[in-house]
């Protein structure tokens, strides 16, 4: 139904739009590049914390301790039993020394003076025991059950605490980064429209003049569609851009400037990040614009 | 072609703009409408247009009926109608060329027929050097020369033109008005609202003298009247 | 009081819109300014208000020399010239009576000040009644009337009056230039751009009239001049 | 050298315009709303995880221990004499006993068997003391050096390093929240300025016919400035009004969902916050709309 010549006007028209409005389309961007900014700086930042989470949750070992009569010989087995699951990333030998050292350390805070009572006494005689990894803390529960059907295995401890305490912060941080990213998204949308509405309202008189001479509702609009989009897809792509040419500094600028962190935790490469963050950017900003546009357009364009 | 039937438009309470008129001209008919400042002159030209409805009374054009024409017909009806506004209205952001581009484009016309056929009305109305300029560029009368412009490009079955030489000197204001009888004599039918005394008194036309909204006078090759 | 010493203003390369402009009005006269579509004669008004600035020449208005006018005395300038456009530049968002008080604002008129002159220069324009209505919903004629309230309701000492009828009807132009008349006999000096044959000739004053932005002629008590 | 008059005239123009272009009016006060409910709403957040981290901070006690000569009347005078400074907001003691009972449990996980080897040896038997709890981290260490003086004292323990981990995640969230409240008051200023540079567009014609009748640049451009601020101050009043009625329902909300943080964590109270934050709102309001409409001004109406 279209000609071509027809479709070539549009799409050239919708360029023009923003190139004739400059100033406009320019603050058009600029809401939408803001909005997308924060977004992707939320995002970024959540989307580590929840990766800081996963890593400490999985820093949460399980414990495996030995009945009296294991020898050494069994407990080399079921070290080889549990290296051989394939979620097992890690299996330490703690013999009852190390446990009593470490306990030392842990409790009296290199207090000799209180620990020298047991000297030749170790307390924790019978803690000798596996420290063992998983990859993912979902395994963790199978893995349990496995350990402790084993020969020789007296207890299995998972802290359980600890756990709990983790995936609860995880949630509150889901849950509040998910309102936060909400609002933002509500926002924009409101913004975008809002910035469409004015360009409507700046060329209204234009619009009821091309509709006087004959231009159908279509032929109007497609224009401010395409404007939309464009805008869009432009006021998403540059604070995308900025984003991943920042994320690296500012990573090495939060390590820098907070040494401790540096063992403590660990950032995700910015291409990690993007795989995610990039398509969602995109579609986002161009939806925004698509939606904002099109919402106002049927609002405003009844002349 | 054109008939109103006890056709009203009030816009507030209190005296009509356009009050109780009926009125019928036929396909090829030029007509002078004329009248004081603020008679209903140009709600009339709104009116065939459908920029605005009637309050009452019927608008037939062209065999269709406005007052119950459906939104999607709109479009199409106002494309067989060409229009010079007072105000001109012209594209504030677009240059002379796609200004009168605009109303061939609205009607599908490949970019080959607009690139010859734009150049051509814009030198019928002496301004083929100016098509590069933006209507803030132009002087009054050449814009309202544009305006005549895009009127004429589709060359429509029915012209309205309101004030079509109210910025212009008097010899341009006769060779417009020549250019408006040629096309009128090609079978065009043209309505021209004008307070311009010495052009209607030489061009002896029909004449349909307006006051306070109300038809006061309407004669075939008539006069300029005084009221 | 008006003194232009050649004058050019070109708004691109190529013609200039005035070319080479020498001419002297004195205080009180009353000056017909008359041409074709396109000579200049709205680029000398913008010149003269200090809208626009000459590319080169010298313009002196009431002892002061426009070109080396400083930035913050411009407004105070342009409060003692009254302008009516050809594109009349209504406040749009603002009603008839707000429009003229407008030009009273400006000057610091007390509000008691504005409410006594504003009914009456409309009253004098004839469009006492309408002063609640904004310009959109205003005739041609009406508004082109508003825009001379304006001018007028200060009291200048000069008013530029660029083709002030061109939208009304002959008996309101008529009245409209007698009004100008009366005004320019207390003393204001009047320049005004027309077209209009029949009152350039009934009026008999000086008229000047341009070609493509020279001066062609400058006649006292002239006739309209057909170039 | 203004008239009354013309005063009166400038409020009112600077009211009208907002009234007459209240579409327009109406996005700078969403623009203005969102950047400053954003703002509220970061600001909250972070005073109540600081105020968090301080109630976390101030659980963390000072451990006061013994000299074998001290008797438990002695100990007894130690208590009072710290409870007699007005720092200590607790101050409570811990038997042998109780310290190796609680130590088992920590432990042992409840392990009974372990931890019976010492049943009538309690290896802790030294160990008794008080835990000092204090108002504010800052007072902790000359309190220490206080009780360090006091006779009887052997030891007092400061658990420097939760001290210091606590406080480089307080540095580190005050940073963090410093940095996006800044992008935000950025971004504001910004979306500001390109709403007041609009509302100039859209009036640019009237603006320029204004100075054509001779209105001098103050007579245009005061209307601008008292809209600005007036669309300042609505535009803040109103998200912080919803953030006020907001609060304690969220907080309500997050407490039912998080059983768990009921023990763990305290809010603020809704005055508190709005205490600084209801000032820094509404002065940010209004800045950001008069600067946002000086700049724009300067920047436009050189007319
Ligand atoms: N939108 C509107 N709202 C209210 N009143 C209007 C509107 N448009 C026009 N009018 C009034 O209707 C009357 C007729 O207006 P119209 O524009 O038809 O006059 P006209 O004959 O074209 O006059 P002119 O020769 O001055 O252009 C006038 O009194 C005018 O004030
Ligand atoms: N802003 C501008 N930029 C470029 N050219 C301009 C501009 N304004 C006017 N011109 C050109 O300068 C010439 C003189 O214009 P001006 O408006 O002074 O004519 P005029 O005598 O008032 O004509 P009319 O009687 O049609 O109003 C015209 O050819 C016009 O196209
Ligand atoms: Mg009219
Ligand atoms: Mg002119």
């Amino acid at each position: 139904m279209l000609r071509i010549s027809t479709i070539g006007y549009t799409i050239k028209q919708g360029f023009k739009n923003i190139w004739t409005n400059k100033m406009f389309s320019l603050a058009s961007i600029a809401t939408m590049g803001a909005c997308i900014f924060l977004f992707g700086l939320i995002f970024s930042v959540f989307v580590n914390f929840q990766y800081i989470v996963r890593t400490a949750e999985e820093g949460v070992a399980i414990t495996v301790f030995f009945t009296d009569d294991a020898d050494q010989a069994r407990i080399d087995e079921i070290g080889n039993e549990i290296r051989g699951r394939s979620e097992v990333t890690q299996c330490n030998f703690v013999s009852a020394e190390d446990a009593w050292n470490s306990f030392k350390e842990d409790y009296f805070e290199g207090d000799a003076s209180v620990a020298e009572g047991f000297q030749n006494d170790n307390p924790l005689a019978n803690s000798a025991n596996y420290e063992v990894f998983v990859d993912k803390v979902e395994s963790q529960g199978e893995l349990v059950s496995y350990i402790e059907s084993l020969e020789g295995v007296r207890k299995v401890n998972q802290s359980e605490a600890a756990t709990k305490t983790l995936s609860t912060v995880n949630r509150l941080i889901a849950y509040v980064s998910v309102v936060i990213i909400g609002i933002l998204l509500i926002v924009a949308v409101f913004l975008i429209s809002n910035t469409v509405s004015m360009g409507i309202a700046i060329r209204k008189e234009e619009i009821g003049i091309m509709k006087l001479i004959g231009a159908t509702d279509f032929f109007v609009r497609s224009p401010f569609l395409i404007e939309g989009v464009i805008i869009g897809l432009i006021g998403s792509a540059i604070p995308l851009g900025a984003l991943y040419f920042m994320y690296n500094k500012v990573i090495q600028y939060v390590l820098e400037k907070f040494h401790m962190l540096n063992s403590l935790i660990q950032f995700l490469p910015v291409k990690q990040v993007f795989e995610s963050l990039l398509p969602i950017g995109l579609v986002l900003g161009m939806g925004i614009g698509l939606v904002g546009s099109v919402i106002t357009i049927h609002k405003h364009l009844r002349v | 072609m054109i008939t109103l039937e006890n056709v009203s438009k009030s816009y507030a309470k209190g005296q009509p703009a356009v009050n109780d008129v009926t009125l019928h001209v036929d396909k090829g008919e030029f007509v002078f409408i004329v009248g004081d400042s603020g008679s209903g002159k140009s709600t009339m030209i709104k009116l065939l247009l459908k920029e605005l409805d009637p309050t009452s009374g019927t608008i037939t054009v062209n065999g269709q009926v406005l007052n119950k024409m459906r939104h999607r017909k709109i479009a199409k009806y106002r494309r067989g109608v060409g229009v010079v506004f007072q105000d001109f209205r012209l594209l504030k952001d677009r240059n002379v060329y796609e200004n009168v581009a605009f109303a061939q484009r609205v009607i599908e016309r490949p970019n080959r027929v607009i690139k010859k056929r734009v150049p051509e009305v814009l030198t019928l109305v002496g301004l083929a050097e100016k098509y590069k300029s933006k209507p803030n560029q132009l002087s009054g009368g050449e814009q309202q020369r544009v305006a005549l412009a895009r009127a004429l490009v589709n060359r429509p079955a029915i012209l309205l033109a309101d004030e079509p030489t109210g910025n212009l000197d008097p010899k341009n204001s006769f060779e417009i008005m020549r250019l408006l009888e040629e096309i009128n004599e090609r079978g065009t039918t043209v309505l021209v609202v004008t307070h311009n005394r010495e052009i209607v008194n030489s061009f002896r036309k029909r004449v349909i003298s307006m006051k306070k909204g109300v038809i006061v006078s309407d004669e075939q090759e008539g006069g300029y009247v005084e009221n």
